[in-house]
């Protein structure tokens, strides 16, 4: 069997692995997600299907495989059934290039599908275009809600896509690399860099919520206002696949946070004085965190209430933004005259920065929360953003 | 560690301030008026004139020879921020019936200023393309500004057409960095004199390219056509804008690259001989069967860049001088002209020739003025035209391009006949009534005595211009060293 | 990795197809409007706004573009590039303060 | 001195748009009879020497003028033709001041022409004295004024852009330092090239002179131009073609000028004849008076053309005075329309009324004619001697044009003047006052320069002589 | 690796079918979009050419590039919309309110 082949093999069965994985994660996720929030409402969640309704997830699927798949009338075919597969696509793509433990770890291959020296970049180029799966489903329906439904969270997702990119700008300053691999490495020598990027790990964290549609920024599915959004007029398996690359999205925001800010696959050194090599133990680790970020997810939906979609666009552009850029600007600063303090001054500003926000919270949710002078006539708008 | 460009603000002093302006303009716009706007755009451009004049002689360059600040660079700044400054003149008095009377006029205006002059300066094709661009998307602005149909759709048409243009043109850029492996303007011109046989097709179609994506924005034939559509859609301050300042900063560009980088280049010149014949023919035939004025100017716009274009035939010491002169006259009389048209108008369609009989009666100073610029403009001494005319055809002969020289000659008669019938027409009395709008309306009145007092000193004296750039070894080193 | 995970979507709608009842009826294949029968098609224009949001997410999005590379390169270049790249997130701010202005971050 | 001559007119035009109404025909009227008394000053002190400077020296452009023999007397002519003009513009045109300071700036150019000693500086003179003459048409001219407007406009160009193109090809193929008249003799262009630079050349001139294809702006711009003749004078005054070929063409293009000559000359013969035999149909006064000025031109062609010492010197003579009095006959024309009301030619009787009048007219016509004794006479017959010894045939055709002009001027003249005035027609005055002067002086010009030629002689015989010894 | 040329014969032929749109396509956005394939047919060209001299200043034309493409699109859809909302084309020939 020639080499390239072999590659080929593994690499193909890695990808496969990995996808498998996210979808089994995301069955049981939405199982956990259910019991838990009964959990907190102070109610059963599914418990009949099996063991603690442990089957529950294989009856979802069953179910929504044998269900019928409509053909709306009104929507464009093809893109109609595209969409969902677009979405998951990408969705699914993005995870692989996250290394999951050191290299050769895996059974003497490297634990990851694809390994690129613009890593961040590939992940948010693959995770944005998962816009497309929903802002086509939208449109494909022909039919108003999902239209609205889909412009509005495209409109919500490039809104934040600004904030995440920008986020993570100081972050690769320090690093100077966006592969995950040279991130992962810079943190075990200098420690996580949440501590010296708190603002942008703060930020990054918030857009991430919106990016991946979750509650307090699930407008596109807001059932008061319409329906379900784009998933209206979707039903069965496509549904099911819409519902899917959310979230995997989940999953892959989670992993991308616990590599970028919490030292990806390794854990903290300092366990390593009980027991030895502890911190170098693969996967365990970045599931671990995985698993942090996911419950901290759920409990968000839990705790907090959707934002009116107004105050959604205005908290992206008028708070995010600017603290993203400013974050990037502070850490471009410290870089170009503060180095030789060492890396606790960054640490210093990043408290600072998060304790003005929260002392001044008063002033600053007055940025997004209301309304301020709505502009007069439309083509004056178009004329805006023509400049 | 990768060295630094290095950073002397002094030679883009100039460009700053326009930008600095601009961006004033932006943001004062919301709390200070229109008109206190414009007139602080206006001291802008004095300002940045000013900062022209310790550059003069200096040859200095920025960045790496990617901003060269040498002579005919200023020379060239000067006549874009003249054409500016007339602009903005104008607009003081029409942009409220025109109904631009926005700070956003002044702000766009003054970026693509910023983005001619960095035209003008550019000593890299990069540096070329980013003015050019700044240039022509915030054109697309201006024409579209006015929110009506006209200008809504010539600004559609400017819009597609410039695009297309600038596409052409990147595409010509990056074929000739494949075929000289660099985009400084110095680096090209002596890849090109050492070439290999190599490389001779790419950099041919490189050259070639870059002609006709320059021909889009200087409105060489048959690259022409958005030009009258454009020019009598547009508001008519911005069509003066257009056709005076963009044209100029498209004409540095085309001095840039091929007077200076691709001047050795094999088949341009060529092309362009052919192409500015053909400008000639069309601009000045289709010219004769206009109704309105304003459709006119912009046909016999086209017309004289053919002429503007035979200057850039064969070596730049000769086609410098007259170019950087018949620029500035150029842009002093169409100002002139299409302010009268501006300041006479009742609807931005401006003015129907039928109703310019008899103007002379009426208001005989923009009469007299109008009939002025017209006569410069079909190149009729003593008027300044008549000396950038000739020094034209004297360029083209020089050249051994005789046969140019000759059909821009005839052409020309062409052009004496549509330019002459408007005078006369003033100038016969006519008794029906003024269909002219009267109002009072200072700044464009002292920019028409301007323009007109100008060309005709420069047409008696024309060394009060052409003295200053009349030296060939400043327009031997336009690539820059 | 593409392949395998567009594979998946698209094995999963087909099965779906193969396997999925076909009752259709014309009630349940219209638009879904609370029940109504649909007014109107479902593509008309959508706020001007939108568009709005998509190009001004086109311009920042690009500014972020160009910071990337600054980023990764910055360690390298000195502090001179700070300024640098102060004075480019100026001019990008002037614009944000223009449509800030102009209010087309506000929703309502 | 010579520059005061040359732009005292043009200042004086300025001037006018300034001073009050009242006060604009005196103004115009000093400026003119001052710009004379200079050049008869002139005139007594010899004539002005070169003057030269640099005007553009980068393209070699210099400002060069001198006025000597021939460029003084015509320019003289211009000179008295344009006072009189003005002073019957005075009397004719209401409100004359938008006339008069196109009069003078005119003059301006038309001065400056024959001073001009650079061939670019030439142009420019050749092209100001354009811009006025369109504005009279326009201003003051008659309904189709447009279209003959164009026409003339258009010829003009046609002719002017070629010349200003082989002007340029001049300098650049010969490799002159400057484009000064004595520069350009230095270093000539020979060959071929010289004569496709003639040609081109040679088609403004034409046009100017004007020669037969390129003629046909001539009578539509007369027939259009105002009623008094005014503007025609100066129309005739601006007919420079032949002093071009002769100041220039001969002495930059002697090679093309000989080669061409039979084919010029048979061309300016058959002008001659072929403008007297329109004439004859005319029967509107200006028309005819265009083609009969044309037929003269013919005969001037035919004289310079043909490259004979006699031959030029009566050709350059016969521009001089048949400027004055077709001129005259054009002013003279105008005051019957203005008497009668209309220019045709079938009138009838104003002997009988306007005795005064129709003599002078009459003797204006013997001189337009070549009756000896007047100054028509001298010019022709010498253009028709030394033409005879270059081409017997053409000089023998160009001969038959005189005896046609007698035939159509008196035929016109008889129809208008002699016969019986018609029933109840208006009852027309004689010469009013400042009319004397406006036709009593050309008329003595004539009168005087017919009977001794001497000093017109003197003045044009050494530079033909010097011309003819130095050129071909 | 692939050699240059094939890289500029790719760029070509875009370059090639983005001008034959321009030429053919009637409503404004599809001619819209034929120029932006043109402008990636010229970036493409560049990272090939810029490849094939190893040196990296084409690279940052194409950033450039890019950038412009984005600020037309920005303009260019800012003008379409608008031409939109008055009336409802965008195609091209019946844009003649202003021939003549």
């Amino acid at each position: 069997m020639p080499h390239w082949l072999a590659d080929l093999l593994i690499v193909v069965l890695k990808g496969v692995l990995v996808a498998f994985g996210l979808l089994t994660t995301f069955a049981y996720m939405t199982l956990v997600e259910r019991r838990l929030l009964a959990r907190m409402q102070i109610r059963l969640g599914p418990n009949r299907v099996g063991p603690m309704g442990l089957l529950q997830p294989l009856a979802d699927a069953i179910k929504s495989i044998f269900k019928e798949d409509l053909r709306i009338t009104m929507a464009d075919q093809l893109v109609y059934t595209l969409a969902p597969i677009v979405a998951i696509a990408c969705a699914l793509t993005a995870f692989g290039g996250l290394p999951a433990g050191p290299p050769n770890s895996f059974f003497g291959a490297n634990p990851w599908v694809y390994d690129l020296d613009v890593g961040i970049l590939a992940l948010l180029a693959i995770t944005s275009m998962g816009v497309y799966g929903i802002f086509l489903g939208g449109w494909a329906s022909g039919s108003k809600y999902p239209l609205l439904g889909g412009l509005r969270s495209s409109a919500q997702m490039i809104s934040y896509e600004l904030g995440m990119g920008l986020s993570i700008l100081g972050l690769l300053m320090l690093v100077g690399s966006t592969s995950f691999r040279a991130i992962t490495g810079w943190q075990t020598q200098h420690g996580w860099l949440v501590l010296f990027q708190l603002l942008g790990f703060v930020t990054f964290f918030v857009s991430s919520f919106a990016e991946t549609n979750r509650t307090p920024f699930d407008l596109p599915e807001a059932e008061q206002e319409l329906v379900a959004g784009y998933l209206t007029e979707y039903s069965a398996i496509k549904w099911a696949l819409f519902q899917m690359a959310e979230y995997v999205n989940m999953i892959t925001a989670s992993a991308v946070m616990s590599t970028l800010f919490f030292g990806g696959y390794r854990g903290p050194g300092f366990l390593n004085a009980l027991i030895p090599g502890i911190s170098e133990w693969p996967f365990i680790w970045l599931f671990l965190k995985i698993a942090v970020f996911l419950f901290i997810f759920i409990w968000v939906r839990a705790t907090l209430p959707r934002l009116r979609y107004d105050q959604l666009m205005r908290f992206g552009w008028k708070l995010l933004f600017p603290l993203a850029l400013a974050n990037t600007l502070v850490t471009a600063f410290y870089l170009a005259y503060l180095k030789g303090f060492g890396l606790w001054p960054l640490g210093v500003l990043g408290l600072i920065g998060v304790a003005l926000l929260f002392v001044a919270s008063d002033r600053v949710r007055g940025l997004w929360n209301t309304p301020g002078k709505r502009l007069q006539d439309p083509t004056a708008a178009s004329r805006a953003g023509g400049d | 560690m990768m060295q630094l460009p290095d950073v002397s603000l002094l030679p883009m002093l100039p460009i700053l301030l326009v930008l600095l302006g601009a961006v004033a303009a932006t943001v004062l716009g919301f709390t200070l008026h229109r008109r206190s706007v414009a007139v602080l755009a206006i001291i802008t451009l004095l300002l940045s004139a000013v900062s022209l004049v310790p550059l003069w002689n200096r040859g200095l360059s920025a960045f790496n020879g990617s901003l060269q600040a040498d002579n005919p660079a200023l020379a060239l700044a000067f006549v874009l921020l003249l054409g500016g400054a007339l602009t903005l003149l104008v607009s003081l008095d029409t942009a409220y019936r025109a109904r631009l009377s926005f700070p956003e006029f002044d702000a766009m205006l003054l970026y693509a200023l910023s983005g001619t002059l960095i035209i003008a300066f550019a000593g890299d094709l990069i540096t070329l393309l980013i003015g050019l661009e700044v240039m022509s998307l915030s054109g697309y602005v201006l024409v579209t500004l006015q929110d009506s149909r006209r200008s809504d759709e010539s600004g559609l048409k400017y819009f597609l057409l410039g695009a297309t243009g600038s596409a052409i043109l990147i595409y010509g850029i990056a074929l000739t960095y494949g075929a000289t492996g660099s985009l400084n303007f110095a680096g090209i011109a002596s890849a090109v004199s050492g070439l290999q046989t190599l490389n001779q097709p790419l950099l041919t179609a490189g050259a070639v390219l870059l002609l006709c994506g320059f021909g889009f924005k200087v409105a060489l034939a048959p690259f022409h056509q958005w030009t009258p559509d454009v020019y009598s859609g547009a508001p008519t301050v911005v069509s003066l804008f257009l056709s005076t300042v963009v044209k100029v900063a498209a004409f540095a560009g085309l001095l840039r690259v091929f007077g200076g980088a691709l001047l050795h280049a094999p088949g341009w010149a060529a092309a362009l001989a052919v192409l500015t014949a053909a400008t000639l023919v069309v601009g000045n035939l289709a010219a004769m069967f206009q109704q309105n004025f304003k459709r006119l100017l912009a046909y016999s716009a086209v017309a004289q860049t053919g002429f503007l274009a035979l200057t850039l035939l064969g070596r730049p010491e000769q086609g410098g001088p007259a170019l950087s002169y018949y620029l500035l006259v150029y842009t002093l009389t169409t100002a002139a002209a299409l302010a009268v048209v501006a300041a006479l108008q009742r609807s931005e369609a401006g003015l129907e020739i039928n109703d310019m009989r008899g103007l002379y009666y009426r208001h005989p100073g923009y009469a007299v003025a109008l009939a002025i610029c017209l006569a410069s403009l079909a190149g009729l001494p003593p008027f300044a035209g008549f000396m950038a005319k000739y020094m034209a055809f004297q360029v083209a002969f020089q050249n051994g391009y005789a046969w140019v020289a000759v059909i821009a000659a005839l052409s020309s008669i062409a052009a004496f006949v549509y330019y002459m019938r408007v005078a006369a027409l003033m100038f016969m009395p006519d008794r029906t009534p003024a269909r002219e709008y009267n109002g009072v309306r200072p700044a464009t009145t002292f920019s028409v005595a301007l323009g007109v007092a100008a060309i005709t000193a420069l047409g008696i004296l024309p060394n009060l211009a052409y003295g200053w750039v009349a030296y060939p070894d400043i327009w031997t080193r336009l690539a820059g060293t | 990795m593409l392949l395998i995970a567009g594979g998946i979507g698209v094995l999963a709608v087909v099965v779906s197809i193969l396997l999925g009842p076909k009752k259709p009826s014309r009630t349940k294949l219209m638009p879904y409007e609370s029940g109504n029968d649909p007014v109107g098609s479902g593509r008309e224009r959508f706020p001007v706004h939108f568009y709005l949001v998509a190009m001004l997410f086109i311009v920042f999005d690009i500014e972020t573009a160009f910071f990337y590379p600054l980023a990764v390169a910055y360690q390298r270049l000195g502090s001179f590039v700070f300024w640098e790249a102060l004075s480019f997130v100026a001019l990008v701010l002037v614009g944000y303060y223009y449509i800030l202005r102009k209010g087309v971050l506000e929703w309502a | 001195m010579i520059h005061v001559f040359l732009f005292l007119p043009m200042l004086a035009s300025l001037l006018l748009m300034i001073t009050p109404v009242r006060w604009r025909e005196e103004v115009a009227g000093f400026a003119a009879a001052a710009t004379l008394g200079i050049g008869l000053w002139m005139w007594g002190a010899g004539g002005a020497a070169l003057f030269s400077v640099g005007w553009i020296p980068a393209l070699g452009v210099t400002y060069s003028v001198a006025l000597d023999g021939v460029s003084l007397l015509l320019a003289l002519i211009t000179a008295l033709m344009t006072f009189v003009a003005i002073i019957y513009t005075a009397r004719r045109i209401h409100n004359p001041g938008t006339m008069l300071s196109l009069i003078l700036a005119m003059e301006t150019g038309l001065l400056g022409i024959y001073a001009a000693r650079d061939f670019v500086l030439f142009y420019v003179f050749f092209e100001d004295a354009l811009i006025p003459a369109l504005l009279m048409l326009a201003i003051y001219g008659k309904t189709h004024r447009m279209a003959a407007l164009i026409k003339f406009g258009a010829y003009t160009l046609l002719g002017s852009m070629l010349m200003l193109v082989s002007i340029i090809g001049y300098k650049a193929l010969g490799g002159s330092p400057s484009f000064a008249l004595s520069d350009l003799i230095a270093n000539p262009v020979k060959g071929a090239a010289q004569t496709w630079l003639y040609l081109g050349f040679l088609a403004a001139m034409a046009v100017k002179l004007p020669l037969f294809p390129l003629h046909a702006w001539l009578p539509a711009y007369h027939e259009q131009n105002h009623d008094s003749g005014v503007a025609d004078v100066m129309g005739t005054l601006y007919k420079v073609g032949a002093y071009g070929l002769f100041r220039f063409g001969v002495t930059l293009f002697p090679d093309a000028s000989l080669e061409l000559r039979p084919v010029l000359m048979a061309l300016a013969a058959f002008t001659a004849i072929y403008a007297a035999w329109v004439a004859f149909h005319q029967t509107d006064w200006k028309r005819l008076l265009a083609y009969a000025g044309l037929s003269h031109m013919g005969l001037v062609g035919l004289g310079i053309f043909s490259l004979n010492e006699t031959a030029m010197i009566g050709a350059l003579y016969l521009l001089a005075f048949q400027n004055v009095y077709t001129g005259a006959l054009f002013l003279a024309a105008g005051m019957v329309q203005e008497r009668v009301g209309s220019l045709s030619t079938r009138v009838g009787g104003l002997m009988t009324q306007a005795p005064i009048l129709s003599g002078v007219t009459m003797s204006l016509w013997f001189a337009s004619i070549a009756v000896p004794g007047l100054a028509g006479f001298i010019g022709e017959f010498s253009v028709l001697l030394g033409a005879y010894q270059v081409s017997p045939w053409l000089a023998f055709i160009a001969g038959l044009s005189t005896i046609a002009a007698a035939v159509y001027a008196l035929s016109a003249y008889q129809t208008t003047y002699w016969q019986a005035r018609p029933l109840g027609a208006i009852r027309v005055l004689d010469l009013q006052h400042t009319e004397w002067l406006v036709l009593g002086a050309p008329l003595a010009v004539a009168i005087f320069f017919g009977v001794y030629s001497g000093p017109a002689l003197n003045l044009i015989q050494p530079v033909v002589r010097a011309l003819i010894g130095g050129g071909a | 690796m692939t050699p240059t040329s094939a890289y500029i014969a790719l760029s070509g032929i875009l370059f090639a079918i983005g001008m034959f749109g321009v030429m053919t396509r009637r409503t404004a956005v599809m001619v819209f979009l034929s120029v932006e394939l043109m402008l990636n047919a010229a970036n493409l060209s560049l990272v090939a050419f810029a490849r094939a001299w190893g040196d990296l200043t084409a690279q940052t034309a194409v950033f450039i590039v890019m950038t412009l493409a984005a600020a037309e699109v920005a303009i260019g859809l800012a003008i379409i919309v608008a031409i939109f909302r008055k009336r409802e084309t965008t195609n091209v020939d019946q844009l003649a309110s202003l021939k003549g």
